[in-house]
């Protein structure tokens, strides 16, 4: 066991960090879930592309640096601790990129990867539907085969898709075999959103950001070089999406660690005069347990990254480490909006419009109601029924 | 020794329901979100006529001379309907110690430092100094602190001393009962979300099906359910107590009223985290009426005192 | 609305408080889940019948006062503050003696009333089998019909009965048509276990005192006489003892009211000297939420009184007040140990029995898991499947 | 950066576990539960022979030189058997400060004022004005304070301070870290019990029927489960933390020890709580197993520091 960090591992976070400094911007930016916000948010991330940081775990040929995993955590812990703005083109860089390494063709990833990490291109999730929320197997949008057009024709509509209003792709699950049944027959499209048939309409999310989005497809033609993997693979291919979703790359230990520093600032500043009181003494060890939350949870993510490195996959443990950050993220803010008392309820906290998306956590990528039981079946081998 | 309300206080209860059922149904409320006072049209007047904005006021001042006992259902029939007004503020702090020609007071006393509804207030009443402070709207200086609530538009205020219109209407004593209504109205409230927000899960768990199945069949949804509903069936008793307290000037009143406004902070709190998580991501869309309800219960649950004020006030009292 | 007593009443409450203070024994008695503890707790019993403080709420006929549920209230209240001993005999006054009042024939009546009041006879519970715990419709144990004996011959087995090593009858539930499922074709059996073919093998609970038995019939003849209500009427009739052991019968406000103020007093007196910490700030607020928790289950109480003494029946809601009192019983000894630091690991810290006995509160008379289905089914109406 | 335990050091966790597998069934823990000492027969002498008892100490006094990171494995593995004896205070509180040839040295320091197996030991490690004091038997005055685990010896002692045999093994320092030796020991060995506890109940969940199906099929007894699944995961690697801390000396070492501590701590009630119910009444007989587990997490769980003395020790650092 070895717990520091090697010189060139500091040399890449003193790197990161002075270029942060440097760079983030002095005003958050507005929220990158309005219209305005995101533009401004792509701005950002195309510094970021220019100085190599978008993707730092890439090959170099697509703006990465080649890093590895321990170094990428060390870029995402100090991206936190400097404040840096959310990442509105996580759902590619997270979601679809793991993807697209492994199962697309040379051509799709020199089309799509590059263009991906400058923010050029902006990619949202279509895997929601009215009726396939937590049961995701549920889904009804059909692919029809078009021999003559070379392609598939995409009908039906999914929902809840995130930042879907302004985003230019979407990379979702269509139904290819109509006979097939739940998990099979599904297939996985690329599909730009300026293809004629589609429409896209945005909605509220709970802070009443337009972070929502239903998609509507009428008769989309989509060529085949848009499908990712083989056709009816959806879901296996889909699964290697949400395995990173659940696991460690969606949700790094910086980013609670970051929220931890800003909990502890919030209790030593503490100040009658604007309305708060004094750290309740019944409230110390709220503050404690919320440390000691983000402490354990960096500590499994080095452990996990311990194991990867040597070779080792992570399979449905994925779901113990969605449970715990996402009820985590939850206690955090809660322990946050305990401390402010009165000024609980103000929308401009510095509080408030997080702990409205940490009750996001326990809901998407898989209820935590489903990964209990994954947990419980698959970690724990009870029984299914 | 009889635990329960008369037919005539659940009469007049069933009578404000109706009118807010009618007057306040979920579009009113979202109007309320988006209009510029953050109120109703119609609700305020509606319950003025009915006599009920004045009700706790003495029957010798146009009120009806009724009792936090009468009060505490009409608050808690606000609460389910999520009135968007300073019903508690004015009706059952206000009222007993404001002429009723006042059309809307607010106020902000104790540990609560926010008024709410107060750009729209005629007057507040403030605590200076161990004294109730009726201070009219000229002699305000409002600083707005937008709430989660948009529908509850808060400010921070202070007065300029040196007007005449403000007038000291009770001393230390007045203040702690006045701070008592408002917790106890504000605590009846949170159960009325409660209710509302369990009875609406409870709906949608039963139609919404997910796996071939209404999701309401599984435990996991069960249980959540079950625990809001045991929360409401422990802490509708405190609140009611508190009320039968004040209202006969028991010496415990104060402490009966902390427990009420703790304990139906939680369940309020419990109501409406397991109605997101039951309703999942349509539960979290704006569009959908649940928000409305689950931030009313934010910003009440930490007005009039939050759950460690109250508790630390029971603390010092028993230990 | 009326939160005091009536003068008669507070004499009752008078009364009842005199002759405790006189009469409970100054020395705790020994365990009565023990045979020793056991005998010298029907000693104490018989004390309370002569008094005629045994029976309450029961006709002067077999020895009560005709108690109104209200003094009945009181008289609870003040035998739990008086520290007097638990009732050895409940199972029989609490559970039995509801049913057979209601379904009992008057010769039943006569010949098992007096003699449970004065603890002449004790009863124990005869419902769970090894394969029917929480699923009690699973019942096995048979009951074949004997024309010419005139009665019924028992066979099978019932486990996890209550001081059934000590008890001198067993109500229980056998299944009289082997043809017919479930809660079907069972009948209610008074059996006096002293009946040729009976077995008790008395086995130690979780704080090791012989508490459970097993008890095993094996061709046991019962006349026609000890049948509880109908011929395979014994669901129906079961489940009025269920509801009262479900309901306020069992758990009597004064119990919880009597538990925290012994918490209150332990947290003024804790004494660093005794390896006891002082009260640390951060379990202030689990002692009050202690208090309300027991003066909440106080009023809920007081409202389902004024319900029924208003003629109305309390339904599933019986299940929200079982759900409370056991896990409230849980909470307030978990208080009480968490104040005692190091302390809460001895066996004579005044807590740690009551922390045991408290921990069987949410599996017996139907597991919380039981409790919350029927509160979800049954009082909000959700879907069963 | 590697967050992981070496081959070697996993192999020696296994060679232990094995011992215990054959040396300490649940039949010799009951067994001890009955005997005069509340011990096993074979194991500390077996545990002895293998080297583990003396392994943290240096190798110049007859030990194997390991470290906390080695001994906080083996610590989880006698928890995991739920090992009657003074593992903890003497392999890994004495052992590096007392000489080898004392058979069996028990401890109790800091916020921990009883002895556990003080009946047995042939000395005792205690606290003196800031010092480390090494008190042998013959010099100690011993009065027992019966624990809920009946395998677990444990006294309340004082000492007869004129004697001869009694000496300072060490200072402040010395015995701040006897101290975080043993709460780190005692962490590890709830974190073995948890997982005994949740290993059983998932067997029992798996084979118990009740309703015609698993009662491990129902969501109520999986989410109970997953969570105690969950509170280990993240709880463990707390342990293993403030083992490295220890063993470099690392300036928060002490800290990491009372965040390790208190979570593991919280699990293993957690685990027996969640046992309990999900076994129901069979899981609250004496002759079930279960409880021999169960108290053995009550003993330990306040035992070298409980859950709240941790947690305001790290506040004290953070806040």
């Amino acid at each position: 066991m070895d717990l520091t960090w090697t010189a060139e591992q500091e040399r890449f976070r003193a790197e990161a960090r002075e270029w942060l400094a440097a760079n983030v911007p002095g005003q958050p930016l507005p929220s990158g879930d309005t219209r305005e916000g995101f533009a401004l948010h792509l701005e950002w991330e195309r510094r970021l592309f220019d100085a190599r940081w978008a993707v730092v775990s890439w090959p170099e040929a697509y703006g990465g640096r080649e890093a590895s995993l321990w170094e990428w955590l060390v870029f995402e812990e100090e991206y936190y601790r400097a404040g840096a703005p959310q990442r509105v083109t996580q759902n590619g860089i997270f979601l679809l990129a793991p993807t697209l390494f492994e199962f697309g063709t040379p051509a799709q990833q020199d089309r799509f990867l590059p263009a991906m990490a400058s923010g050029e291109q902006t990619w949202c999730q279509g895997w929601s539907e009215p009726d396939a929320g937590s049961d995701l197997a549920a889904i009804a949008s059909k692919a029809i085969r078009d021999e003559a057009a070379g392609g598939w024709r995409l009908n039906g509509q999914k929902t809840w898709t995130t930042r879907g209003a302004f985003c230019t792709h979407l990379f979702g699950l269509f139904r290819t075999d109509p006979e097939a049944q739940r998990h099979h027959g599904l297939t996985y499209f690329l599909v730009p959103l300026d293809s004629p048939g589609v429409t896209v309409r945005g909605f509220g999310r709970l802070d009443g950001d337009e972070g929502f989005a239903e998609v509507f497809f009428d008769d989309v033609l989509v060529p085949d070089d848009l499908v990712l993997g083989g056709v009816d693979e959806g879901w296996r291919v889909a699964m290697a999406t949400t395995g990173s979703e659940r696991g460690l790359t969606l949700r790094s230990p910086g980013r609670f660690l970051a929220t931890v520093r800003r909990l502890l600032d919030l209790a030593r500043e503490m100040d009658p005069a604007d309305g708060l009181a004094a750290v309740d003494p019944a409230l110390r060890h709220d503050i404690v347990d919320a440390y000691i939350d983000a402490d354990a949870y960096q500590l499994q993510t080095l452990g996990t990254v311990t194991r990867i490195s040597d070779g080792e996959t992570v399979g449905a443990e994925s779901s113990l480490t969605k449970l715990f950050w996402s009820d985590m993220d939850v206690r955090l803010h809660e322990a946050a909006l305990r401390l402010l008392g009165p000024a609980a309820q103000l929308e401009d906290n510095g509080w408030t419009k997080g702990y409205q998306f940490a009750l996001s956590g326990p809901i998407y990528a898989g209820t935590n109601e489903i990964q209990r039981n994954v947990v419980a079946e698959r970690v724990l081998g009870l029984p299914r029924k | 020794m009889r635990f329960a309300f008369t037919d005539d206080q659940l009469a007049f209860r069933d009578a404000v329901a109706d009118l807010l059922e009618k007057e306040c149904p979920p579009d009113a409320v979202r109007a309320a979100w988006a209009n510029e006072s953050g109120r109703t049209d119609g609700c305020w007047d509606a319950l003025g006529e009915m006599g009920v904005l004045a009700a706790r006021a003495p029957e010798a001042a146009g009120g009806l001379g009724l009792t936090e006992l009468d009060l505490v259902l009409l608050a808690e029939a606000t609460g389910r309907f999520a009135l968007p007004e300073p019903f508690v503020e004015h009706a059952m702090v206000a009222a007993p110690v404001v002429p009723s020609s006042w059309r809307t007071v607010s106020a902000a006393l104790g540990p609560s430092p926010l008024v709410p509804c107060a750009d729209s207030a005629d007057a507040v009443l403030l605590e200076d100094d161990e004294r109730l402070l009726f201070v009219p709207r000229a002699a305000l200086v409002l600083e707005s602190r937008p709430s989660v609530d948009h529908s509850r538009h808060a400010a921070a205020v202070d007065w300029d001393a040196g007007r005449a219109e403000i007038t000291e209407v009770g001393g230390p004593e007045e203040l702690a009962a006045g701070f008592d209504r408002g917790a106890l109205g504000t605590a009846a409230q949170l159960l009325g979300l409660a209710a509302a927000l369990l009875d609406t899960t409870v709906a949608y768990a039963t139609e919404r099906r997910q796996f071939g199945v209404p999701i309401g069949s599984q435990q996991a949804i069960k249980h959540k359910l079950a625990d809001v509903r045991m929360g409401l069936e422990f802490a509708r008793p405190l609140a009611y107590r508190a009320a039968y307290s004040l209202t006969h000037g028991e010496p415990d009143a104060s402490v009966h009223v902390s427990m009420a406004k703790a304990r139906a902070g939680d369940v309020a709190m419990l109501a409406a985290r397991h109605a997101l998580q039951c309703h999942g991501a349509i539960g979290y869309s704006f569009e959908y009426d649940l928000q409305l309800w689950m931030k009313r219960v934010w910003s009440l649950v930490v007005t009039w005192g939050d759950g460690a004020w109250h508790r630390e006030r029971v603390a010092r009292a028993i230990l």
